[in-house]
């Protein structure tokens, strides 16, 4: 792998492609989660009415004609909410996938390759690990108050120990491979061995894991909005949207089951995408989750 | 002060009515019921805890000296006989004789003093007793309360339901905060108690109702326990407590969800139950920050709102309009400052507003989604806000946050703050308006300084001896407060309760109230 | 063995150090006075002064954090602000609400995950085993607060069947619990039976493929030995690794179940908490379910040493 | 009557690519107490064979196309798995390659062994132990007794390849098929292993076959050999004759190379190319394309088994005229 250079690294990362692509969970994954995320992208485009317009004379219109997907209890159109709840749920999602990127791969990396660092951080890790995560990101959100940007912070605090100690266990099993041993000898600095010779080779059990990860953090912000802690009402998160129509179930239904749908159909599409990436890429951990 | 036994006897009997001229006696006896409640309890100590959610289950349990009858004046419970030293610093309590407890013990006057010892104590609202000097037992029926200074408000906040003094065995005297036993002289006993999940009550066959009144009414009267368990069943969905009273699995639910009402009215197994004025549904300003410390400002924001919208979205539907703190079935309440009553003029608020020189600073909405009715009023209210032209935002925290920012002193986080008052207008003017003085005022005066022309109004609403003055010292407080609009009271919320057609004698009220009620076979 | 017991408690300690910091600061971070939230809507600011008065909240926070620990130095967990009784009575009875919960969820994930996952793994790509594939997607996929209000929608409020809310105890009456536990806990089973029914599957598949099944099979065993004995045995070791994972999931998850179908546990318990600003509750309580859950791994390290005589002599 | 009877036996397996036999056409028999060599390269087919005689081939994708193999009068093919059952162990016992894989890891090898005997005898407890006691004594483990309860990880290769074969054993089959039983262990181990499976021959009686890349195993031991090339049987003799007289020139080629049991290299240098994968088999003889004596006929038509002298076939056009 060290001496792979840009051209060979470059034909092995277009076989890949072409391995994901011929995968049929991968590709139904793709399929569902790139649907909910062009809606996402299109938001603007493909609703006219404001999410958070009232409209008390319109409320509770089931779906169908002029109301795609029908209104809720304030008469907002459910069409807009759920479209623009997807967006948030990328952004969310994203943010989450993105900040356990930079930190869980910062601190998987300190601790799996600096022995001196490991303990500590891995011990802080088993700690934040050990919190029953629901329970620690209604913590987390209380205290940093809700908001979209809070509920993303309180995901990462609870899901970058456990990115970190992927990351950490790759490092961990890489630092002992004789190349890397080689590049010590040679005098590389730590940054160079890491950077170079350890980081690229620890991608493929990260990516999977970050995959996976972007289910979770949309499933876990739903699960946040709808126990009344995440993002602030009447932001139209998807959680939001159901906790509101929580009352409502008997007789709008709809309110509940569309954007519940919409969930599962994005938490599925990620899941089938991490399936097939984690067999193409990493066929090592099949046997795990 | 026998006036005021025969003024409450009077009362019942309006209440009651000439059909009811007889004792009350159980058409039929036997059953079970379970009732679906909303909220959560915790603890059934009703001296420790004012939640609605205690109360609904405590006062089936425990009784007091005096209570508030339907109409919420005062009345005697366990008293026969309360005589007031003309110069109001001794009242004399005579109990009455045959009660005892659930543990068969017969209610003594020292049962009444360690009563008054714990509440004292521990009790939540014990300020209650801070003219009192002390309190003397002289004989086994007679309880005598002392007073450092006569208080001509007395008598309405020792029958007040908020935290009510509530007679236990002497034996429980000590028992810790929120631990207390639950041992009452009521006409149901405790069987099982789960927090989070149920608690079952059973009926008291030991009880002896109170001679002096025909019927039930309000917290007391002539009450008699007709069903032999009544279950307490913590359903906090609102959807699965409709579908229980359908099914049967619960006999009586309280708050339905007006989305519900259309198909239970249709439904002639199940009797749905408005109680009107549970609470009233308020915005108050901060007037210790700009803008909403310039009344031109405030009065700006008061002819914008339309009440209508607002209630409408707050009960989604079940309201009254109201005006001011008290409710007409009230003898205190007045219409005083009705004109700045719903205005819904948004020119007139446009004028408002360039006469306060208003610069589109960003106005901060607080409420919480803990309650939704304060909620949807506020996101109803931002609406009608910024269609005048106010740069409205919501800030929505939980329950607990914003209790505790809006009464942080000269806190800038916020502009109008959401609420809901209920007991307090229930119990009456003088209950409601401690929240618009300080150290309480919920307008949040600089630096805790009382508009002086109200705080004179509050001073003569407690300290004048004559009560057709008082309530006229009331109505010119109500006045200035919506004149100056240190408060926005929207309406009055109705709660709905339902209950299956066969459960009998069920009346709306404060708390779900299980005696004289019965299951028609 | 006992070396290994002795390890993973010792370094469970720091761990909960750790946990009890964290958990401390986190509560005092939190805005909002727990004595508004303890006296309800209904109470007036007096009221709230005396409440806050009497729960000692006006102590310096220098002071409540030695109290604290000096406190669980003496086994105690602090008092609970909200329900005024001891943090560990509190948790005594609320936790079994919650285990009893998971257990009921567990035996639905071990049933559903595990019987999917062989039968799958004995029916390689044959339908049976792409419809079990399916199922478990989609049991990984429904957020169970989703599938909670379905079933409540469906089976509560459409059909009336099954009490949604109200808890009955088993020791009330087991049938009573079964049957009102029987919706969350399936609710709350299915993320984790999906979960299992994929690793049951590819350990499964992986054990099939070994040697030591041909020669189960060489020696004339019965098929249910085969598979029972000697597949499910190996295939079980790796399954047991994420029996501690799925502990954990379930713990998570039934906060959330919990709140839905107001089973007075300690998820609901401490959610609550947290809403209500109960902070000894919430810290104590979170101590005492992160110890819970540290426990758990042990015990599920010692069952894996059990399992795997490989790792038992070690 | 003979033992056991192979006729015609063609095993197929379904691939990406449709079916292909594995093995093809393979007929032979076998009497009692004799013991049948088979060799070929990797992949030849004898392994597909041998498992095909035991029913131990997963299904799908393998199947017996075609043929037939009796075993003691009782026709074996389309039998059940739940018919097959007593066949396997008190019938056919068999020993695989890779004693390290192939025992349990998770169970003691005493447990092992009583549980192969708890299916086909009824036994009360002390009697199993007693008799898989026997049996690790018999197989050579010392103080077997104490190493009932031993787990398969705390043995040696060649101790596990022993309590392979006493398993196998327990039940006094009338066959065992070894397949590869020494290519994994060390050489000194290997010549152990095969002289206790002769001794255990002549204890018992039974009857052998040694599946094997490795000629040497053969001298050593069989008393007939079959040599197979891509799926096929191309030569059949007893074991002197194939020594001596080798008739096709694959028999040849392993022979020129034969690994002695000191050098364990299964490459077989001497002949080049390597063995065709069985959805690519060249059309008239297999052995064809890598011969250095075929001739364009050679790829017109497949070989069949001829005749060459009593007790010696082979599957080659030039036999004759190449063994003059």
């Amino acid at each position: 792998m060290i001496e792979a250079e840009d051209i060979p690294e470059r034909r092995e990362h277009r076989a890949t492609l072409r391995r994901l692509l011929r995968h049929r969970l991968f590709v139904s994954g793709l399929f569902l989660f790139g649907i909910v995320a062009v809606v996402a992208a299109l938001a603007p485009f493909i609703t006219d009415v404001d999410p958070n317009r009232l409209s008390m004379r319109n409320k509770f219109l089931a779906p169908g004609g002029n109301w795609v997907f029908g209104t809720d209890g304030f008469g907002r159109s459910l069409w807009s909410r759920v479209v623009w709840g997807a967006q948030l749920s990328m952004i969310i999602g994203a943010s989450v996938v993105a900040l356990n990127a930079i930190f869980g791969t910062l601190i998987g990396a300190a601790a799996g390759y600096f022995r001196r660092l490991d303990t500590m951080l891995m011990r802080v890790n088993d700690a934040l690990m050990a919190f029953p995560a629901i329970l620690l990101a209604i913590a987390v959100t209380s205290v940093l108050g809700p908001s979209t940007l809070n509920v993303i912070l309180a995901l990462s605090i609870v899901y970058i120990p456990r990115t970190a100690r992927i990351v950490r266990s790759s490092v961990i099993v890489l630092r002992e491979m004789e190349y890397v041993q080689a590049a010590v000898a040679a005098g590389a600095g730590h940054w160079r061995i890491l950077r170079h010779h350890i980081l690229p080779n620890a991608m493929a059990p990260m990516i999977v894991q970050l995959s996976f990860l972007f289910a979770y953090a949309v499933l876990s912000e739903a699960t946040l909005s709808f126990l009344g802690v995440g993002a602030v009402p009447p932001t139209p998160t998807w959680g939001n949207i159901m906790s509101e129509g929580r009352d409502f179930m008997r007789e709008a239904p709809w309110i509940i089951t569309i954007p519940g749908i919409a969930l599962m159909v994005t938490v599925m599409g990620l899941n089938l995408l991490g399936d097939g990436l984690r067999d193409v890429l990493d066929p090592r951990l099949r046997i795990q989750q | 002060m026998k006036r005021l036994l025969i003024a409450s006897c009077l009362a019942s009997a309006v209440i009651a009515g000439p059909l009811h001229a007889e004792r009350f006696t159980c058409p039929a006896r036997g059953g079970d019921i379970v009732f679906g409640q909303e909220a959560n309890v915790n603890s059934l100590d009703q001296m420790t805890s004012n939640t609605i959610s205690t109360r609904n289950i405590a006062m089936n349990i425990f009784e007091t000296l005096m209570t508030r009858d339907e109409n919420n004046n005062p009345i005697l419970e366990l008293a026969e006989s309360m005589t007031a030293a003309p110069d109001g610093m001794t009242y004399t309590f005579r109990l009455r004789s045959g009660v005892t407890f659930h543990n068969g013990k017969p209610l003594t006057s020292a049962d009444v003093a360690a009563s008054f010892n714990r509440y004292n104590r521990i009790g939540l609202q014990r300020s209650t007793l801070d003219n009192v000097a002390g309190w003397d037992t002289p004989d086994p029926m007679t309880f005598v309360i002392r007073m450092k200074q006569a208080q001509p408000t007395f008598i309405e906040a020792l029958s007040s339901f908020s935290v009510p003094i509530v007679i236990i065995p002497a034996e429980l005297e000590n028992d810790e905060r929120q631990q207390l036993r639950t041992i009452g002289t009521g006409p149901f006993r405790l069987l099982e108690f789960t927090p989070g999940s149920h608690a079952r009550l059973g009926r008291y066959d030991g009880y002896s109702p109170n001679p002096a009144f025909e019927q039930r009414t309000g917290f007391g009267g002539y009450r008699v326990a007709c069903v032999d368990t009544v279950t307490f069943r913590i359903v906090t969905e609102a959807s699965a407590r409709v579908a229980g009273l359908e099914t049967g699995a619960l006999q009586a639910v309280e708050d339905v969800p007006t989305r519900s009402l259309e198909g239970l009215r249709r439904n002639s197994a199940i009797t749905v139950l408005p109680l009107q004025n549970w609470w009233i549904q308020i915005a108050l300003p901060n007037t210790a920050i700009p803008p909403t410390n310039n009344l031109a400002f405030r009065r700006a924001v008061q002819a914008a709102l339309g009440v209508e919208d607002i209630m409408d979205a707050a009960t989604d539907g079940n309201f009254r309009l109201n005006i001011g703190f008290q409710f007409p079935n009230q003898a205190t309440y007045t219409d005083a400052g009705r004109e700045t009553y719903n205005i819904n003029d948004p020119q007139r608020a446009r004028a408002l507003l360039r006469e306060a020189n208003y610069r589109n600073e960003p106005i901060i909405i607080l409420t919480n989604r803990d309650y939704p009715p304060m909620y949807n009023a506020a996101l109803v209210m931002e609406q009608q806000l910024k269609a005048v032209g106010i740069n409205a935002s919501l800030r929505v925290v939980d329950w607990p946050t914003s209790v505790q920012m809006s009464q942080r002193l000269n806190n800038d986080e916020w502009h109008f703050f959401h609420s809901g008052w209920g007991t307090q207008p229930a119990l009456g003017a003088l209950a409601t308006m401690q929240f618009l003085v300080s150290p309480n005022a919920a307008y949040r005066p600089r630096d805790d300084r009382d508009d002086p022309e109200v705080l004179a109004a509050w001073n003569a609403m407690n300290n004048l001896p004559d009560q057709a003055a008082r309530n006229a010292a009331f109505a010119t407080m109500q006045r200035l407060i919506l004149e100056r609009a240190y408060a926005y009271p929207f309406g009055s919320l109705t709660k709905v309760q339902a209950v299956r057609s066969n459960l009998q004698g069920f009346t709306p009220f404060r708390i779900p109230r299980f005696s004289n009620v019965w299951l028609q076979r | 063995m006992i070396r290994l017991a002795t390890r993973s408690l010792l370094s469970a300690i720091p761990v909960l150090l750790i946990v009890s910091l964290i958990s401390f600061g986190l509560m005092r971070l939190i805005p909002g006075d727990p004595a508004a939230a303890i006296a309800g809507i209904s109470a007036t600011p007096a009221q709230i002064a005396q409440l806050r008065q009497d729960l000692g909240l006006d102590e310096p926070l220098l002071f409540q954090l030695l109290q604290y620990y000096k406190g669980l130095f003496q086994g105690d967990f602090g008092r609970s602000l909200l329900l005024g009784k001891g943090v560990l009575a509190a948790t005594a009875e609320r936790l079994p609400v919650t285990i009893g919960l998971s257990l009921y969820a567990m035996i639905f994930t071990l049933i559903i995950g595990i019987g999917c996952g062989i039968i799958a793994a004995l029916r390689q790509n044959s339908w049976v085993d792409q419809a079990a594939m399916m199922f478990a997607m989609i049991g990984i996929s429904v957020p169970n607060f989703f599938l909670g209000l379905l079933m409540i929608i469906l089976f509560a409020v459409k059909l009336g069947w099954l009490p949604s809310g109200g808890y009955i105890p088993f020791t009330e009456n087991p049938w009573g619990w079964l049957q009102s536990t029987a919706m969350p806990a399936f609710s709350l089973a299915l993320l984790q039976a999906g979960l299992l029914a994929r690793i049951t599957r590819s350990s499964m598949l992986e054990v099939l493929r070994q040697d030591y099944i041909r020669t189960a099979r060489a020696k004339g065993l019965p098929g249910r030995v085969v598979i029972f004995k000697h597949a499910l045995s190996n295939a079980l070791i790796p399954i047991v690794t994420v029996v501690g994972i799925i502990v954990s999931l379930l713990l998570s998850g039934a906060v959330v179940t919990e709140s839905l179908f107001s089973l007075p546990g300690m998820g609901l318990l401490l959610t609550q908490a947290v809403l209500n600003r109960d902070y000894p509750m919430v810290q104590g309580g979170l101590l005492l379910v992160t110890g819970f859950l540290v426990a758990v791994n042990i015990a599920v390290d010692m069952l894996y040493a059990v399992l795997d005589p490989r790792v038992r002599y070690d | 009557m003979s033992l056991l009877e192979v006729q015609d036996l063609t095993t197929a397996f379904m691939t990406g690519r449709g079916e292909v036999n594995a093995v093809e056409d393979v007929s032979f028999s076998l009497n009692e107490g004799e013991i049948l060599g088979i060799v070929g390269e990797s992949g030849s087919g004898k392994s597909v064979t041998a498992l095909s005689i035991m029913g131990l081939l997963p299904s799908p994708p393998a199947r017996i196309a075609a043929g037939q193999v009796r075993f003691a009068g009782q026709t074996l093919t389309g039998l059940s798995e739940r018919q097959m059952q007593p066949i396997r162990g008190p019938g056919i016992g068999m020993i695989f390659q890779e004693p390290m894989t192939s025992l349990n890891p998770v169970f003691s090898i005493g447990d092992q062994i009583m549980e192969t005997i708890r299916a086909h005898e009824r036994l009360p407890q002390a009697q199993l132990r007693a008799r898989a006691v026997a049996m690790l004594d018999k197989v050579g483990i010392p103080a077997a007794a104490r190493r009932l309860d031993d787990y398969p990880h705390q043995m040696s290769g060649g101790q596990r390849q022993r309590v392979m074969i006493a398993m196998a054993l327990a039940c006094r089959p009338r066959l065992l098929i070894a397949d590869e039983p020494t290519t994994a262990l060390d050489v000194t181990i290997q010549a152990q292993i095969l002289d206790l499976l002769m001794d255990l021959r002549d204890e018992f009686g039974m009857a052998i076959i040694i599946i094997t890349h490795n000629m040497g195993v053969i001298a050593e031991t069989a008393d007939r050999v079959l040599v197979m090339y891509a799926g096929r049987v191309i030569e059949e003799a007893p074991a002197a004759r194939i020594f001596d007289h080798p008739r096709h020139p694959y028999t040849r080629g392993l022979l020129e190379c034969v690994p002695s049991l000191t050098e364990d290299r299964a490459r077989l240098v001497a002949i080049p190319g390597t063995l065709p994968e069985p959805a690519r088999r060249p059309a008239g003889c297999r052995f064809a394309p890598r011969c250095a004596h075929a001739e364009p006929s050679c790829t017109q038509a497949v070989p069949a088994l001829e005749s060459l002298e009593p007790s010696h076939t082979a599957a080659c056009f030039r036999a004759r005229e190449l063994s003059r």
